[in-house]
């Protein structure tokens, strides 16, 4: 490939400060005056993905396109740096976004009806700013409430390329499942 | 290392400490009540964590022994003026109907309605799927804790401004808007003052005798925190209920009070 | 040099987002239990240099620090990228402007203290990029994060001559709120 496309795609993914999609990579190219087909640019990437083999990066693939990344021997020094802003999510929030990533898309009172207790506005508000959730829609019920699911962004923020991805949601009770209901009620 | 990073960033936060186990045991420290509420995500979390403790299958839920337990619990935050989200007392009260229940002679006609032994018990594995689900995911590696991107500085380029106009007024009422926003996180005071549902109701209706709409949010004190969102709440909800306002809620969540008096 | 070393400075320079001296760099190499002289450091990112030699990137050093740097030839498709963006102006980012406007100069974590939810990245970029706010210092604390005040061009937008023409906020932090109940009580 012309290392000029090839140097342009690596710039543009440097500064992009987001994943970007190969047909992305293709019309900024384009306004450079630079014509590639989306199969060219797959083969710059290749080629940057062999230019950091035995560097401290990586290409990904996630939900929202192409990105660089890290690799993850070489993360833990970063961590100290940025250890002022320690990105806690709660044991509730936590269980609030798993149910809305395996049940999308869900109104906050399904959510409320499974973890049997009130999902506050702050957890919603707080799932939304970091682009984790989304209104999707409202249901046809009383007071339209609004339905969320989640967004590229959060797979994004997982490393995930789809929600597929996701580990399967585990079975009722693992442990003793060919025993009948009734024999203990 | 990694693992120590995460783990820590899991846990809740008590005087700027990580508290990585569960409690010992049914009786906790009173400094030790924040702990609880971050450690347990609701009733259901509770409970799950007592029939773990007794070491038995969800199936073979004794619902007596976990009823006493968990009545045990609940009184204990009760005495120490632990403000308990209501849902712990529902919890408590669908334990002792099922208690009781099982207390008196079996019916034939009972069996046709749901029994709530096993409506709960249904409700408990349920929330259990998710319950793991969400311990996986928490895991799961994630952007800036377990990796991060890589980026450089950009060139010099030429960011045309077409867009953004924004006023000093606006960023100052925005300012306003977030300094006054109740804590919500603010876990309990512990000398608050009587707050009265009555005279909450009243000061509303003055309110809204000069102006027809009013934002929920400017019906109540910032200092008043928590305990005054749930009085102002209950009184707007006294106040439909009764027919002299309408509630209004819009896409941003904020709520409205409008008068319906003048209508 | 030790490529482990190498690669290490490598992802610290791509993974800090902002300029790092030699002496943080050894101070992050040592808490991930990697010894290095500054003249080792200075020697690893001569070394990168070489290896971002044909690429789009390069090594510069400004008054904070050394960095990374997307080569000023790529400019022109990156300023494409950048100015693509949809022009929606967050209610998010109206936030921490005026949070930046009212309290500089603010960490990143004072944002997130004032405001209760996390400040994403891109905010902060959007708003440096834009030039409405630049780092101004940095807090002696863990990770010595930034601290971020806004700049002339901000006022220049604002039509504002200085800072202090903002309108003045109520004394105490109850705001205006009260006004309104105290109306009645």
């Amino acid at each position: 490939m012309d290392i000029k496309i090839v140097n342009t795609v690596e710039a543009l993914l440097f500064g992009a400060g987001r994943p970007l999609r190969l047909s992305e990579i293709r019309g900024l190219l384009e306004s450079d005056g630079l014509i590639a087909e989306l199969s060219d640019i797959k083969k710059c990437i290749n080629e940057l993905e062999q230019r950091f083999n035995s560097s401290s990066l990586e290409i990904t693939e996630v939900a929202s396109g192409f990105r660089l990344q890290i690799k993850q021997t070489y993360s833990a020094p970063i961590t100290h740096l940025w250890n002022e802003r320690t990105p806690r999510i709660s044991k509730a929030l936590m269980e609030t976004i798993s149910i809305i990533s395996y049940k999308q898309p869900v109104t906050r009172g399904d959510i409320e009806d499974i973890r049997g207790v009130s999902v506050s506005t702050q957890s919603i508000r707080s799932l939304l700013e970091r682009n984790w959730i989304k209104v999707t829609g409202f249901k046809d019920a009383p007071g339209r409430p609004a339905l969320y699911s989640t967004t590229k962004e959060f797979l994004d923020d997982l490393n995930l390329k789809s929600i597929s991805e996701l580990p399967e949601l585990p079975e009722v009770d693992e442990g003793s499942n060919d025993q009948v209901l009734s024999e203990v009620i | 290392m990694q693992n120590t990073t995460q783990t820590q960033l899991e846990f809740p936060m008590v005087m700027g400490q990580p508290y990585e186990t569960l409690p010992e045991d049914l009786f906790i420290p009173p400094n030790a009540l924040e702990l609880c509420l971050e450690t347990f995500s609701g009733p259901m979390d509770l409970l799950l964590y007592l029939i773990k403790k007794e070491n038995i299958n969800i199936l073979e839920l004794d619902v007596s022994n976990i009823t006493d337990q968990y009545i045990e619990y609940i009184d204990l935050m009760d005495a120490l003026q632990f403000e308990l989200a209501a849902e712990y007392l529902v919890m408590a009260a669908t334990l002792a109907e099922i208690k009781s229940r099982m207390m008196l002679p079996r019916d034939k006609h009972d069996e046709e309605e749901e029994d709530p032994k096993s409506a709960l018990i249904k409700r408990l594995q349920e929330y259990q799927r998710y319950k793991s689900a969400s311990e996986k995911m928490a895991l799961m590696p994630r952007v800036d804790r377990d990796f991060y991107t890589a980026t450089a500085a950009l060139p010099e380029i030429k960011i045309e401004k077409k867009e953004i106009s924004i006023t000093k007024e606006e960023l100052a009422s925005i300012f306003n808007e977030i300094k006054s926003r109740p804590d919500l996180k603010l876990s309990h005071q512990i000398d608050f003052e009587e707050l009265s549902t009555q005279e909450r109701i009243q000061i509303i209706l003055d309110i809204l005798s000069r102006r027809n709409v009013i934002s929920f949010s400017k019906t109540l004190r910032k200092s008043e925190g928590r305990h005054g969102v749930v009085v102002t709440f209950l009184a707007s909800l006294e106040l439909a209920k009764d027919g002299h306002v309408e509630l209004i809620q819009n896409k941003t969540e904020e709520m409205f009070l409008k008068s319906l008096r003048g209508a």
